[in-house]
């Protein structure tokens, strides 16, 4: 294809859009809201892997001390956790904490009225700066005097984990279904607005215009289509987010392990999804029904 | 040259258009068709143009049987063809400017021609301040005049005209009718469809009559009636008549 | 009694296609408007139509001004006109038969009437056979025909045809004129917008001829030049001219 | 509107539907996919609905009784129990029971094993067979003997009420969203539609039709479209509900809490709700579009 050629077909693309003003904005809010959808979704579960890889990567560790330890090794074991650069974090609860925490946790809390506080150890939780480090903290520090046992608490690792796969499955499967719907919505809006324009194409072939020559500023127009839709998507979403996030987040702590990811975040991510199937959706879109329906 | 050759030709609904029509039309040729309402005559340039394949027999143009060209050859053919459609076929959300230079841009033209030429193919329609107007913005006989300037714009080989003054008055019938002269002698071939008995008997050109699907005359100089009515003002030599009575039809 | 009072109409993109018109014509007249291309006759039916309305004057239908009918009426009105359109405007999804069947579904005709006068009317016009066939299966000239079978089906007060003969061979063009005049002895007021010389040279009927927007010309009898060119063989006698000559024009 | 009237819009109707079907194709998928999504999140709402209320028709009472209840007492309120026409199902847990159920339920069990077992009770679990008669069997079942508390757990009650309100919203929410989107997309496919079909409703005007006469037929066309849609989405939900049933009750007991509701109970009102979404956005969509583009 000559330069003036597809000069030529970018000006039709654009033109055509302006000059089917009713269509054009049928197809641009229609993909514009399943872009939406697709955006909210995106935003709900990048948020949840993200707040899983953060508490993923907070594994509480647990150090539980014998029965009647000494103060020197309490206060040899503090000293040792307060020099170790893997440890993020660590707390001491004393054996009182420790009952009345438990029993807190208790429907029948009255049960437990005389229970002899001193079976009830030293305990410590530790957060290390990565999960990973895990294993070899947990041998270390397990031959320290007074302790008896480093709790890893894999089951909380495992189903973090677990949980992930099943987010990243589930957001694999909404990518596809509402893509697909998008895909099929699209193509039928082009499909009936080139069929709206049938007779237009079918002068175009008696004058003597190849198929493409045809075929091509359809295309461009619904890229036009999916790109216009996609950055109405983002705004929208973008613009949803933002305030959710500073209602949600108003009194929330860096600390906190519920935080949502901050709207800067997820502005390029979303809007890079939001292109890709835009345009994608709406050039193939029209691809497919051009050919299709035109016969060319 | 074109030449038809025991072409017949049947739409699906089942209605034969053409009955086995054969003849010759030289390069360089003025030819008018001629033919009462649903005779044929449309169906005919439809097969020159691909629009539609003949059933029976052969079309050939410059002996390239056209009826198995390859499909994407088609537009190619057709950019060699202006064509004057009965029903105009402009395209609507166009403007008169833009339809003429579409023509143009098809087959590639720069867009520095393409300025030069559109301005003056509208003025010898009498077109040039409609330049901006849409199809729908412009009378019957502007459109018809529209569709001609598009159909002339690329200098084709041939000239396919149907009914080309069907909307006309008098006066610019003559003048569309000098033009189609004017392109003609400078070596385009010219074939027009026309209902228009005072232009044929004006221009003594070559007449073919087509009759319920039949060839029932071909006139190498002819009128619109079989012999030339007493009513026309110049009256013609009977012409060298090939074919049949203008009412007699082949078996 | 169609009144024309000063008429001026503008369209939106500047173009003045009718200036400062005035004429009557009284019910039952037979009139031919008249004009070259562009001068202004179909704008001058479409404000009779209210497909558009006029920007000066007044278009006074039986004295009811048109112009300011409410919208929901226009239906009404236009039941009582049979139209001709320019270009045909048949609807393609529906088939000859049904198109005819429409303009009398319409107007509330039970189905048995319908079926009984929609063939009759279509033998009319020669298109008994094609009564199957969706208009884009059809010629030119028989689409044409299709849209004055529909024009007249109805029986309307008011016939409106803008060049109902611009697709048809001269015998057709004859047959459907001579059919027009039948009605309009039937009592219906008949006006038609034509480009044929001939067929308005060989009625002798009203001749309104407009040119470049202004009524240049009403004779009560008149052929299609003001003075009745020589070449025709019947000659008119001078009508009653109260226009000016064809060239002529108001300032 | 005279009989034939409404007979010729009718057909008229019809004869649209089938004349596009282009456009009939795409309209009625779209109606058909909306629809779908719309009728698994009604399935899923009602099912949680439904195991919310089986749930909360069951709410865990829970008799603790004195330390060092005698076996009298005991068997006093096992008869007891057993000839209240209230109780549906009672179960009596010993003191070991409940000491290794507890150290079942604890990560650290090591810490209780010199338990004094003797500081735990005797405890019965009871199912009603109506949840509003908890509270007068509370009062009654509390001035037995050797009975020291009975417990509603009415956190468990209110949480399910609770869930059972949000589940409405949410159900709520999910109709007017996908409603909308739904209508929206629809309308603007008879838009297309009818924009496609702009020529042929001009030349209906100009031959005298009246502003109905010209809408009603595509108003029934919409509704049509929205019949088919309705059933093509109610028989791809059913079915699927079905092999998900199939596939998920294979080996319930019709007394388990988490069963979901059978098929049949489905049926009628997914039918009714497409039926009344499908065909009211289809119509109303029509009457939308026809009367705002064609400017009859
Ligand atoms: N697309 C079509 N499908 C079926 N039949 C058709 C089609 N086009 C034309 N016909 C039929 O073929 C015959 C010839 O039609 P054609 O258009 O060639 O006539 P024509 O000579 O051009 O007439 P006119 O002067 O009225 O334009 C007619 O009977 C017509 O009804
Ligand atoms: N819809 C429109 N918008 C703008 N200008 C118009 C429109 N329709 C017609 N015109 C212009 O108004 C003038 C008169 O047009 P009109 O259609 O009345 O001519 P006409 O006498 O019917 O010509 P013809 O014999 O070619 O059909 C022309 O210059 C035309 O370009
Ligand atoms: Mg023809
Ligand atoms: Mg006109």
């Amino acid at each position: 294809m000559k330069l003036t050629s597809v000069f030529l077909s970018l000006r039709e693309g654009f033109r055509n859009l302006v000059r089917h003003p009713l269509v054009m904005l049928a197809s641009i809010s229609t993909i514009a809201l399943m872009l939406i959808l697709l955006g909210f979704f995106t935003v709900f579960s990048l948020n949840a892997r993200h707040i899983m890889t953060v508490a993923g990567q907070q594994p509480p560790i647990e150090i539980t001390m014998r029965n009647g330890v000494g103060d020197k090794e309490l206060a040899d074991l503090d000293r040792y956790l307060a020099n170790d650069d893997d440890v993020l974090e660590f707390q001491r609860y004393s054996p009182q904490e420790n009952f009345n925490q438990f029993v807190d946790n208790m429907e029948n809390s009255e049960l437990f009225a005389d229970f002899p506080i001193d079976n009830i150890p030293y305990t410590y939780t530790v957060q290390l700066v990565d999960p990973s480090l895990a294993e070899s903290f947990q041998t270390r520090v397990a031959g320290l005097a007074g302790v008896r046992k480093v709790s890893l608490e894999l089951a909380v690792m495992s189903f973090l984990s677990d949980a992930i796969v099943w987010v990243n499955y589930a957001t694999l499967a909404a990518f596809v279904v509402l893509g697909l719907i998008s895909f099929f919505i699209i193509s039928n809006m082009v499909r009936i607005s080139v069929f709206a324009r049938g007779e237009e194409i079918s002068i175009m072939k008696y004058i003597g215009a190849t198929n493409w020559y045809i075929r091509v500023p359809y295309i461009i127009e619904g890229a036009l289509v999916g790109l216009i839709g996609a950055a109405v998507a983002w705004g929208v979403t973008m613009f949803g987010y933002d305030r959710l996030y500073s209602t949600l987040m108003a009194g929330a702590k860096p600390s906190d392990v519920l935080t949502m990811l901050p709207t800067e975040q997820l502005t390029i991510i979303i809007l890079m999804i939001n292109l890709v199937i835009g345009v994608g959706v709406g050039s193939l879109g029209s691809a497919a029904s051009v050919r299709r329906h035109i016969q060319v | 040259m074109i030449e038809f050759q025991n072409v017949s030709m049947e739409y699906h609904t089942g209605t034969v258009a053409l009955k086995d029509v054969s003849f010759t039309i030289q390069n360089g040729e003025f030819v008018f068709i001629i033919g009462r309402s649903g005779a044929g005559k449309s169906t005919l340039i439809k097969l020159l143009t691909c629009e539609e394949k003949p059933t029976e027999g052969q079309v050939l143009i410059d002996d390239f049987d056209i009826a198995r060209i390859r499909r994407s050859l088609v537009p190619y053919l057709r950019r060699n063809i202006g064509m004057v459609f009965q029903d105009f076929r402009l395209i609507e959300t166009k403007t008169v400017y833009e339809n003429v230079a579409f023509a143009m841009e098809i087959v590639g033209r720069s867009r520095r021609v393409i300025a030069r030429r559109v301005p003056i193919v509208l003025s010898i329609v009498g077109l040039r301040e409609k330049a901006k107007a849409l199809p729908g913005e412009l009378s019957g006989g502007e459109q018809q005049r529209v569709a001609i300037a598009r159909a002339m714009v690329n200098n084709p080989m041939l000239i396919l005209a149907d009914e080309p003054t069907g909307n006309l008055d008098p006066t610019n019938s003559e003048t569309v009718m000098a033009l189609l002269e004017e392109i003609n002698r400078s070596g385009t071939t010219v074939v027009i469809c026309t209902h228009n008995r005072e232009l044929v008997d004006q221009m003594k050109k070559r007449v073919i009559e087509i009759d319920d699907g039949y060839l029932v005359r071909d006139d190498a100089v002819g009128g619109y009636l079989r012999h030339t009515p007493c009513s026309t003002p110049d009256n013609l030599p009977p012409a060298t008549t090939t074919g049949i009575g203008p009412e007699g039809r082949q078996p």
